[in-house]
Parts: C-alpha cells; structure tokens; sequence
C-alpha cells in the first residue's frame, strides 16, 4: 500500500555509503541486472555508494552486475555461499590482493539467515557446518543428540530483487527459478526495491498466487524486457 | 469533590465504538494494521475519508474488506475472528507462518489491541484474568512484540469499577513492556519512559477525577487536548 | 512421486493409537473433515486410534470434527494456541474435568515451531511469550538488547490436511484462506495424507502456483464437494 | 606381488561415468535425489528404466529434466550448476529457504556429492583442499546433514595416487560422520559403525591391492560382491 513506483535512477538513491544490500539472483536468473548498472552509474558519476557490504549467493561473475561492482571498488565485504566460479576474476582478484572482505555461509544457513531477519527470529539452530571451520567460534548445543550451530537472523538496509509481475501494492510474482532469494530478501530488508517486467493494477494478480506480499515491498520500477544476465556474460559485456 | 459517581460516569464516557472512532483517526495513509478480535475490528469501520489502510488477519490474509452479505458467506474466507470477510483489489494470501513473519518480523505499522490492565511500564493482560477456566491466547503474545507500534483500545475502568490502567498488572501477562499507547472510554494515554503520559481527556471530566479513575500516576507534558468523538448510533 | 491415491478409510489407518497429529485448519476453513469423520468411523468400529495428542490452532467446536474426537474420548492432548471458543463444550469439558491435556502456544510460534519441524531447525529464539506463564520454564536469550524465548520444533507423526487441486505426485494448491497451517503440516509430519477436491494428471498445476511440493505429501484422497465445517456446525451436526 | 602400479589402475578403474552408472542402480523408484555439481550429475543420465526420480536442485526447482537444446535455453530456469534445465511435468518452483527446508528437513531420500577425502567415520571433505585460493561451499554443508542418506562419488584415490578415503581427513570437513556410502572408481564400500565396509570392488583387483590404495582398514562382512559397470562411451 505505502508502496512507490519510481524510475530506476531514483529507486537505488536509498542506498548509503556503507549500507548492507541484498542483491537477489543465483547465477543470471533472477539478478536486477538494471537496477544495479543504475546504482554503478551512480558510483561513477559521484563516487558513491561505496564501502558496501553486499548479500548475494554469489560473488558477480564476468564484467557486469555485481563484478563490475566489486571491480570498480564500490564492495567492501561480500556475504555469499559461493564466491567461485570459472569467470569470477573481479572478486577472486581482490580476495587475493586482500582488498575485500568474505563471510562465507553454506547456501541453506544464507537461505535461512535471510528469512529469519524477515521473521523477527534473532536465532536459530541447525547441524550444518558443525564441525566445520565456518562454524568456528560458534554456539553449539546437542537437540535429540544432533549437535548443532546457533547462527543469526542476517538483515539489510536495502534489498534489490528481480521480480515478474507488481502491482501498484507491491505484490509480486516471479519467473520460474528466478525466484530463488527474492522472497527472503524482501522480507529482511529495511527498503526493498523490485524491478519488474510488468506493473499491473491491483486485482491484476490473483491473490493466492502472490509470492511476496506487498508489505514486503517499500518501491516497484517497471523494467519491461529487462536483460538476462547470463547473456551479458557470454557476449562479454563491460560495465565496468 | 473530585470522585466522579458511576452513574455520572457511564453518562459522559465514551462507548466502544466512540473509541472506535477516536483510534481510528490515528491510523496513517497507507498503513498495515491488524486489529484484534472484537472491539479492536470497529476501528476500520471508522477509518478517515482518503486514507488507504491494508488490514491483516493472522491467519493468512492481507488487504481483506468488509463482511459480505448475509448468505454470501465464503467460510474459507474468514478472518482471525472466524467472520467471514471479502478481498479487497491487491490482496494476498499466504500460510501462517509467513502471516506471523509479517507479525514478528516487524512489518506491520500498528497492532490494535483490547486489554484487562495495562501497567505504566507497557505490560499488557488480556488473555486471561486468573488461573479458572480454559486459558486461550491466540496471536496475541506475537502481536505485542511484533507490530511497529501496539495500542490498546479500551474501557478505562473495569465492569466492577477498577482501574485497568495500573502501576503492575495482576492478571497473568500477554507481554512485557510492549503498549505505547492507550485509548480509553476517559482519555488517550501514551506510555513513554515507563510512564502514563496523559495526552487527551474528555471536557467534562476533570484531571482529578480522570486520576482517581487510574490505577498509577498520570503525568502531563505541555498541554493535554480535548479527547472528543462525534455521537455514533 | 512416491505419493499414492487412497479411499478415505485406508489414508487414515496409518494412524495408530498414540500417534501425534497434526490437523489442518483455523475455524472451518481448511478442516479436512472427511479425513477426521473417516478416523472417527475407524475409532467407533475398532477403538483405535486412542490416546491422541492433536496439533490444531483450535481445540473443535461445536459436535463435527476434532469435538467430535475429544468427545469420543480419542483424545490425550491438545496442543494449540485458541482452544476456547463460543461452543468448544467439547474440550472445556474434558478439560475443566482434568481429563485431557493442553500445550497452550502462542498462535506463532505454534506456526514457527511447526516450519522449524518440517526446515530441520530444531530450535529457534523469539521475543514472544517472554515474561508470560508460557515461557516458563524456557531459556531465555537477550539479542540486540530484546530478551527472547527459546522454542523447540514441533513434528508429528501424521498430518491430516485439506487442500484444494492435487496431482499425482502430491503437488497442492489451496482455496483463498484455508491455506492457513496446511502447508507447513506437511513439512512437520513423518506421513501426510491430503484430501483434495479435485486430481490431476502432473503437468495439471502450473510450477508456479504449487503451494506444497508433492515431496511433502504421502497419500492423496479426493473428496469432491467437501463438507464445510462451519456450516455442519451451524446446521447442529452431531458426528459424536 | 599385492601393490599395483599407477599404469595398470588407469587400464581397470571405472571412468566417472560408470560410476555414476553404478551408484544410478541403488536410487529407487520414487526417490527424491539432489546431485551435486560435476561428475554426480551424470548420475541422472543412467536411471534405470521403469523408475520415476524427482530431482531436487538447491535453487528452488523439484522434478527438472534434461537440457535444453542448443539455442533453447531459458537462462531464468536453472540448476545449482547454472546450466540449463527444463521441467517435467508435475514441477514445483520455490523460494531458496523452502528449497533447503527440504533439504534440511530432511526429506530427499539421497544426496550424491564429490570428495576430496572421506574419512572412516563418514566425515567428508570436499570443498576446499587448503587454505589458499578462493573458498566457496554451496549447499554442501546443508546437504550433508539433510539429506536421508548422503553418497560420495569419487576416484578411489586423487590425481597424485594418494587414498581418498582415509582415517581422518586432514582437508577442511563439509561435514561430520554424515557419509553412508562411497561409490569409487574400483569398489562400493558402506561407512557403517565408524567402519568402512567393503561391498564392492573391480573383478581385476585383489583385496590386498584395493587395501594398499584405501587410507584406513577396509573390513568384509558376508561376501564382496563384483563390482561390473557396462563400457560407456
């Protein structure tokens, strides 16, 4: 209801220097491809935001999208499950050269962390990655003779999400496995931005197949035929 | 003298669906609001002209209008209240624990509430008032730490005449220092610092006798308004 | 797709005595009351299953239904969060007679705990209940300064759940708001059998629209035309 | 003599594919499997005919099938390797927290996964080999405690000749005592009792020379079966 409709250039302004964003996607699908070359046009013309802490599956691969990010020096700390893949120059460069920083978390416990911070639980227990060095330093405690880790809700200032369909409430749908983080970083972020193919009016989506409710959503930009990152990759496009 | 009779005040205080009204002008544009069982639900009946307010119920729905007609009834339609009710355009659907996400996860602007006693550090009683008969507590205890801001909604004095506003409550907790404001049949009252701040009392009663009607000290700061609301059936 | 299509009768023998079940519904609103009135006709031919403890928001109204069971004495235990209601005779009686228990949880974290069950989080922190007669007893936790209750999942043996479209490998859909617990029923219990108005060839629901993944789903009965519990309780309908 | 040279192991171990082959013959009828990236994909090219599998992958997909071709893709519907997938009829799509409450919750009936080592008490190491380079884990950790039975598919021993499986693993743990069963490229073999239990092995292998290329004990209990996978490609 309190939810917005604004042009790209406009949504991105919320973000900080030093905000934690969550940005939605795993590998191409799902990634709001315009919504962050709109907040990298905005770095090169003011040189911020910067110092960002970013969640996201993974670490930005090639030379757009999160890479060009970390790339052009906008990245202080990544968040992520996989930060590896066979063109993920721009992270691995920098981890190396120790210029930014890594929290690692298994896929399910960043899944988790995620929808916990939506869900007002500040803690939760599981057995993965007990015994393991990510769970170094960790509370463990025995539940029916599992040992399992505490780990704690993960929130963010800002989420930048990849959706289908809005409606001027906020509500949204998603495209196949585009879905992924989308829903779970709506609900634990403090402003949630989704760009969307289409913006309907309300009564255009069928109330029981909404996936994110719109009291989840604080803006919608329309982004009709946005870009698929995947695609981006292999052409060997440069944002940079 | 400054004691009001009964009779004197059942005259001159506020009806439910008076506090109803005066809760009601509170809600802001675009608000997500849920509204308790019972006299809490009037509250949308008298929702300002202009202003556009989402109303959740726990149990999974979100943008829910008004009841339909009588034998127009959808029973897997209802609301927290087992009432059936309408979609609005842009409402939703979702299953209860992403409905109490909603509640917990902080996303909801305002949690109505009715209340046996409210303390002056926010404590709130409303799910049973001694340790007889069937307890029941519902969503109440996620509500009040869940909700952005939690209000209560209602008579300042109980049926036998006790103040419900109170220094600690006696009646078991639904939670802990969680109520920031109170609407009553006498006065709006906020609780900041631990403390009954008086914000509005009806014109005909004075400070004296809104007091002696409470159970803890109201405390004033700057002016304290005139708490009126037009006559309503 | 290990799902399987049953009558009534058989769906619900794999209830034994003592079993722990969970049942879907808030008011008559996704109430499987096929499948309950199926396990009654079981209890009165047989005697079995007894000794029960239901998960249910509610503890049954008026005679139909779970008041039908706790009059029949099949139940040991309820757990809920709403068992008083304007004609829950049923279970005030039996209870205000010290003959049957009650888990009183606050109506979310009754749902949480529930999730946590079929997520495989065996604990998790929340703020409610804290400072109240049902948190005692519990650890308690302060995070960012907010003292929470620690709760533990809570699982089943058998969930007993009403949806809407089913097909053959158990995908679920639900009608407008008797979606309520189901879903997250059929994560927390061992074995879940679904009645489902209507069953459909797989390809039937469209990816996007499944509620329930059939993985979550053991057995489908399709009861077309189902009975609505409020109505059969405002009709004075005695399954007792 | 019992030790065999590197040059003869290469002509009668298993290729990758026979053993995704082998390990594809104990996935049962109706199963739920998520297959780790690489080599444990291959596993699904080898179902044998007659049984209906439903896939799992990590981000949010039930009951995907074969890839797309050429030119086909749809770069929207993936699996956890970022490749291409379709779906089956009878698909489910989901949110990555229900994806791992499936995982985690556990309700796949088997994870097959790679290894860098697995150890006789089932610990399993497979996602980083030191400290150096780039880490990343996946789903890996969640896999490993979710999943009803948790495979390795693995050579039986590294690049350099060194045993994968092993007393300890001295690689950083995925996980702890979580391996029930390790396919190799010459012998099956049950971890059960914080033992490894020959089932299996290659038909051109004596006991004592599998022993010499596995890092801890291999016990027999009844017979050791022969372990036959028919020529691929």
């Amino acid at each position: 209801m309190n939810c917005t409709t604004l042009p790209l250039a406009d949504a991105v302004s919320v973000i900080e220097d030093n905000s934690v964003v969550m940005i939605s996607g795993f590998g191409g699908s799902g990634t709001p491809i315009e919504l962050i070359h709109a907040l990298i046009d905005r770095f090169k013309a003011s040189g911020s935001p910067n110092n960002l802490t970013i969640i996201n599956n993974n670490a930005g691969t090639g030379k757009v999208g999160i890479a060009a990010m970390i790339k052009l020096g906008m990245v202080k700390k990544m968040i992520c499950s996989f930060p590896r893949s066979s063109d993920a120059h721009a992270f691995s460069e920098k981890y190396l050269a120790g210029e930014i920083e890594l929290e690692l978390v298994p896929q399910g416990t960043l899944a988790e962390r995620i929808r916990a911070a939506g869900a007002g639980i500040p803690a939760f227990f599981t057995p993965a990655g007990f015994g393991t060095e990510l769970a170094e330093g960790k509370t463990v405690q025995e539940f029916d003779g599992k040992p399992c880790v505490m780990e704690h809700w993960l929130k963010a200032d800002v989420a930048l999400i990849k959706a289908d369909i809005a409606d001027s409430h906020g509500n949204l749908t998603y495209r196949l496995a585009a879905r992924n983080f989308s829903p779970l970083m709506c609900m634990a972020a403090h402003h949630t931005v989704a760009q969307v193919s289409q913006l309907v009016n309300p009564g255009g989506i069928n109330p029981e197949h909404v996936v994110t409710p719109g009291i989840f959503v604080e803006a919608v930009v329309e982004v009709p035929n946005p870009k698929q990152e995947e695609l981006l990759i292999r052409a060997g496009e440069d944002y940079t | 003298m400054s004691i009001i009779n009964p009779e004197n005040l059942k005259q001159i205080k506020l009806t439910n669906t008076q506090i109803a009204w005066r809760a009601a002008q509170d809600i802001q544009d675009g608000a997500y609001v849920n509204l308790g069982i019972g006299i809490p639900e009037l509250i949308a009946r008298y929702q300002p002209q202009g202003r556009q307010v989402t109303y959740h119920t726990e149990n999974g729905v979100l943008g829910f209008g008004e009841a339909p007609a009588e034998g127009r009834e959808d029973w897997d339609l209802i609301n927290a209240g087992k009432k059936a009710i309408t979609l609005n355009n842009g409402a939703a659907i979702f299953h209860h624990a992403d409905s109490f996400a909603m509640v917990r996860g902080g996303h909801l602007d305002l949690a109505v509430l009715g209340a046996y006693q409210v303390s002056q550090t926010g404590d709130l009683a409303n799910w049973r008032v001694g340790s007889k008969g069937v307890p029941a507590v519902g969503g109440a205890m996620d509500l009040v730490h869940g909700a952005k801001a939690v209000a209560v909604i209602t008579d300042h004095v109980s049926k036998d005449g006790k103040p419900k506003l109170v220094e600690q409550c006696t009646f078991p907790l639904t939670g802990v220092g969680c109520i920031t404001r109170v609407y009553t049949s006498l006065a709006v009252v906020d609780i900041q610092h631990q403390k009954f701040v008086l914000r509005e009392k009806l014109p005909d009663l004075s400070f004296e006798q809104l007091q002696s009607l409470t159970g803890a000290t109201l405390h004033v700061e700057n002016e304290v308004a005139t708490l009126n609301a037009p006559p309503i059936d």
